[in-house]
């Protein structure tokens, strides 16, 4: 059951610049999250910003009952975020949302990354690990410097590739090149994907071309985070048509194939 | 705290009556949550044991199914958010056979938020209402923007309003409180109409409408172009309008706009509302129903005020 | 930025253009300050280079010297604030024989702001300040809360601002903006009246009315009981004002409601202001208008928009 | 002139319960300040809390460019502004306001200050001692924990005798008690006084029935702090009657006997 905790925050550093890793210790959440949740923070007590601001769960102590977030400085929020000292108390709403399934028939599976949207992979990758299913790791970023989950995986032994728009390392050229790439010369029982909208088009793409399932990790704006003020609704498929579902209770997570894109939703 | 202190405390808090009748519906306490801001309560479960409140008001409900608009449907704003939704919901007959049955088993006081494209749309709702178990009250949403007839909507018309109050409570025997549009130029006037038609209460405000551009794109933030805007930037006209409303129309008041904590459900109360509700402060903290009611109970207990009806309408001019 | 780029960017700068031509204003560049928030404009030289702003628009004269209201006049609100300064200001006399020469000395564009209890005080107080030399144009303000004739507010009648405006018009051929009160049902039906009656342009929104309650006292915190919401609270209600407006009717608008920085000065003119004013947000930063022209600059230069004209409307649908 | 300071704060202490003081660089400002005038200082870069807060100049060091407030926690802005950490900068609009004359044909003044209120008056005191005039100094407050600004006098070595609501030190009484007291037994040529108005317009009616000229420096709700939005207006007596005069340009220090109170301005 999802909790409001005063986290203590017990590490917080810019890993490149703009991105961040923060570790807070809230016990209840950490003992129920599952890959692919998030926690929902309010950043400060102040009525500007007013919203709370959806993360992802990067890692997880278990042990030390800490959760760590990866986030990137975009706005207001998180740019705020990005000034909190350690030793004080953040306001921790979590675990919220559906997480990620465990394929446990896959053999080995993919996981695509793009952004900051490596965030709710790192902890899925530990999970999958320990359920003895081969993980690749692609990851995409603009450039060189920005590339900065490598750290984790290198961390965890998971094995990752990597693309940058500027070919500053790895393949030059988006991730989902990369992800195409990597389909006609690996194995791939199962795909994860999480970043930017048409990132999750094109590997939407891919895998159903191939056949291949997975599910993808959306983003949208959110008020309430349980599924109480229908704001951040997205368009999925039903059997007999469309409707919208909602990010934060139905999602984070869908199944690929399930969630219709910016061609059919928007203006 | 030693241990004495808090069984008199306790004791204290035994006495303090917080019940509060708003024009027929039997509340236990004065704190209610606002129509679309938390869903049928079970999002929340987690967070607030919602038999305890006042009143759950849930999501507004219509004939029909309605799928709602594109998104994006929310943007923050300075201390308050844009929505439009577009009064996504499941139709009455789900909200009858699926919702209103669970409400009910786990005690929870449920008002009924309804909304139509027509009068007779409304009237209709209030029938099919009338009678299921475990209904307190009808709040008519007659000030969404997307509901108009003859080019205006309903709730910023004081005739309009009239009939329309009268055509739903021919149609049923709950209490019915309409929830007024602040965008209009006379609050009073479209109030005064509610009631000349036959209201038991009024609800205000529902959100004023306003917007947002996307400076890089340049277009509108909102698929739906305009929404509504809620939470404590909008507390000043919501107290305003309760201020104003309690003095010329013989009517309990359920006031909302705005309200983030004890200090602003004071306000309401002393502003001549009989109840409040809130809004969009659940998204910022879950549990602040729960802390209103608390500290409600310990503003009454400083204060020396055993019956929180002593203080409605306390800053009213004598 | 090493010289060369300094160089570069100082030449493109001079290219760019930022004049606008607000019905017969002619404005150096789109950045106001608003009536009541800026004083006669010495009040900011210390921080501001007065004469480089589009234009100053002094405090509301009337005709004769009005005290204002008791304090409290003003208290803080969620991301706003609430003020019933009740039109303090020496009478036109005094602002033209003392503060005009003044300011004309300095080459400051002064747009005057003009307040009357009926619509004979308006139209004298136009005549006296015709031909002035050294005033732009005529704000009107016929949105203030104190001003009432028949009961009603002149602001919201649109018959009455149509009269309002005609008889202005009529005593003098300085262009002539009424600022339109936000506190209506419909904000595009007073636009057409003031357009009908003969305004050169419009200026909206004044402040949202509102009030705000003191628990400990249990009453009104402001002497006068109600007072006029500004700041970013308002900025979404103003915005959406603007951009429905500029599709109705076609006259340049100034925009202002809760502008505090360049993004939210170019949501206004995306959403059809041909100008912006600065407000509640001089109280906040004394040198906003000068960061916001700047603002303007550098966004045209990354951009590659040349004419700042070239933005106005740019959300507005095609 | 007055102008906008980015000042680093190098010293910030909690002197007594909820009673802080905070020390920054603001060298144009302290180089112009006179005792009386105050600064607006912007609490944080949200738009909630909005509007400035205004604050006494409570020291100066010219060498350094440095100045002191001194403050006590009262609501949300103050409230925040205690959790300002050092090293940071803040936004600091000043000097504003009228300040206190030096009455230099007087041999003896009083400094009489309620609660907070001392807070102008600990620079007002060293400069009316360099200027060789007798300073005392009565300070009150509810009770002996809150009599805050004592140390900086001993600091300065300005005489000062102290009352305190419950008489945990000093009389037990109100200041002005001490001042009637005081003004039986030791000679007073002029009066600054500074605290709530009820203080205010006893000492006043005190100054006058003896006839004792003086100043006080008043508080009210302000937003611009510079004689723009006509907000901080108090009621004053002219020649002919009375009209509003703005606490933050044309005060907060004002002659005694200009000022009406309450009883007149209030409903
Ligand atoms: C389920 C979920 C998980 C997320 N996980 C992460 C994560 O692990 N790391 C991370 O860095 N970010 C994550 N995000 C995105 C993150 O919530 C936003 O970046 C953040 O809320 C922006 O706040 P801000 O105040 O800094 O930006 P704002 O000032 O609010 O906005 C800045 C920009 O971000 C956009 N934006 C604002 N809110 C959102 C949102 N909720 N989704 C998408 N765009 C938004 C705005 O439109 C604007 O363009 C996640 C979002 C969701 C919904
Ligand atoms: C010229 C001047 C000099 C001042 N010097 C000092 C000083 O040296 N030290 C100090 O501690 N305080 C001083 N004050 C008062 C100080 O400005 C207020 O205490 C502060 O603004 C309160 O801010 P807040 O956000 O904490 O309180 P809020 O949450 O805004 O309000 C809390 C309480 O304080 C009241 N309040 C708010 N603003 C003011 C105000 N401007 N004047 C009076 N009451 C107010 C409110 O009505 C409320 O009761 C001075 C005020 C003025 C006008
Ligand atoms: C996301 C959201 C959805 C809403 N949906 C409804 C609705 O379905 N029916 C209704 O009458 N009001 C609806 N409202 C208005 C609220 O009930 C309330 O009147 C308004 O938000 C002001 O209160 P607040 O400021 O406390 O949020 C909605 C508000 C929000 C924020
Ligand atoms: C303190 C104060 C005084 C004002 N006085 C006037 C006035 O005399 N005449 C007028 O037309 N508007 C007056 N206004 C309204 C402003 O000009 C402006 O319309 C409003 O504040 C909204 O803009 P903002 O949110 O940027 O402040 C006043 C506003 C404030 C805050
Ligand atoms: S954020 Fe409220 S329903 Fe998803
Ligand atoms: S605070 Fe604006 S005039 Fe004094």
């Amino acid at each position: 059951m999802s909790s409001v905790e005063k986290a203590l925050v017990i590490r917080h550093r810019e890993v490149v610049p703009d991105y961040y890793e923060l570790e807070f210790i809230a016990p209840e959440i950490a003992l129920e999250v599952l890959p692919g949740q998030f926690v929902n923070i309010r950043i400060s007590d102040s009525l500007d910003p007013l919203l709370r601001r959806p993360f992802s769960v990067y890692d997880v102590d278990k042990k030390l009952g800490s959760i760590t977030v990866f986030y990137k400085v975009v706005g207001k929020g998180t740019k705020l975020l990005s000034q909190m000292p350690i030793q004080k108390p953040l306001d921790v709403m979590g675990p919220l949302g559906r997480s990620f399934s465990i394929p446990t028939e896959a053999d080995q599976v993919f996981l695509v990354g793009g952004g900051v949207g490596i965030a709710p992979l790192v902890y899925l990758s530990r999970v999958l690990s320990s359920e003895g299913i081969k993980t690749k790791v692609l990851m995409g970023a603009s450039t060189a410097g920005f590339l900065a989950g490598k750290s984790m995986f290198e961390k965890f032994g998971v094995p990752f590739l990597v693309s940058t728009d500027d070919g500053s390392e790895g393949l030059k050229g988006r991730v989902t090149q990369l992800l195409a790439e990597q389909l006609l010369i690996d194995k791939c029982d199962y795909i994860f994907a999480c970043g930017p909208e048409s990132m999750l088009e094109t590997v939407t793409e891919l895998a159903m071309e191939q056949n291949i399932k997975g599910e993808i990790s959306l983003e949208g704006h959110m008020a309430c985070g349980v599924g109480a003020c229908l704001g951040c609704a997205h368009l999925v498929k039903t059997g007999e048509g469309q409707r919208y579902a909602k990010i934060c209770s139905e999602g984070p997570v869908f199944k690929i194939g399930e969630v219709l894109f910016h061609s059919q939703d928007e203006r | 705290m030693s241990v004495t202190d808090k069984k008199t405390r306790k004791k204290a808090r035994a006495q303090l009556n917080l019940q509060v009748n708003l024009g027929g519906m039997q509340l236990k306490n004065p704190v209610t949550v606002a129509s679309g801001t938390f869903g049928y309560g079970f999002e929340y479960e987690p967070f607030v044991d919602i038999a305890g409140l006042g009143a759950v008001i849930v999501k507004g409900t219509t004939l029909e199914p309605r799928m709602g608009n594109p998104s994006p449907r929310i943007i923050e704003t300075p201390a308050g958010m844009l929505n439009a939704i577009g009064l996504e919901n499941p139709g009455v007959d789900v909200f009858i056979g699926e919702y209103l049955p669970a409400l009910r088993s786990r005690g929870v006081t449920v008002i009924a938020n309804i909304a139509g494209n027509t009068m007779e749309e409304y009237a209709r709702l209030a029938a099919r209402l009338d009678g299921q178990p475990g209904i307190a009250g009808l709040e008519l949403n007659i000030s969404c923007p997307n509901v108009k007839q003859g080019g205006l909507q309903f709730g910023t018309d004081p005739v309009m309003v009239k009939e329309m109050v009268a055509a739903v409570k021919s149609q049923t025997s709950l209490p019915v409180m309409p929830k007024l549009s602040p965008n209009v130029t006379d609050i009073t006037a479209i109030a005064r109409a509610a009631y000349e038609g036959g209201a038991d209460c009024l609800a205000l405000i529902n959100t004023l409408m306003g917007m947002a551009i996307d400076v890089d794109k340049r277009r509108p933030v909102l698929a739906n172009t305009f929404g509504g805007l809620s939470g404590p930037a909008i507390k000043p006209v919501a107290l305003r309008m309760v201020y104003q409303v309690a003095q010329e129309v013989p009517l309990p008041i359920m006031g909302l706009g705005g309200i983030m904590n004890t200090r602003d459900a004071l306000e309401f109360l002393m502003a001549g509302a009989t109840a409040i509700s809130i809004g969009t402060a659940n998204f910022v903290d879950p549990m602040i129903t729960t802390q209103i009611i608390a500290g409600l109970q310990e503003y009454m207990e400083e204060c020396h005020i055993a019956d929180i009806n002593d203080i409605i309408g306390a800053a009213l001019p004598q």
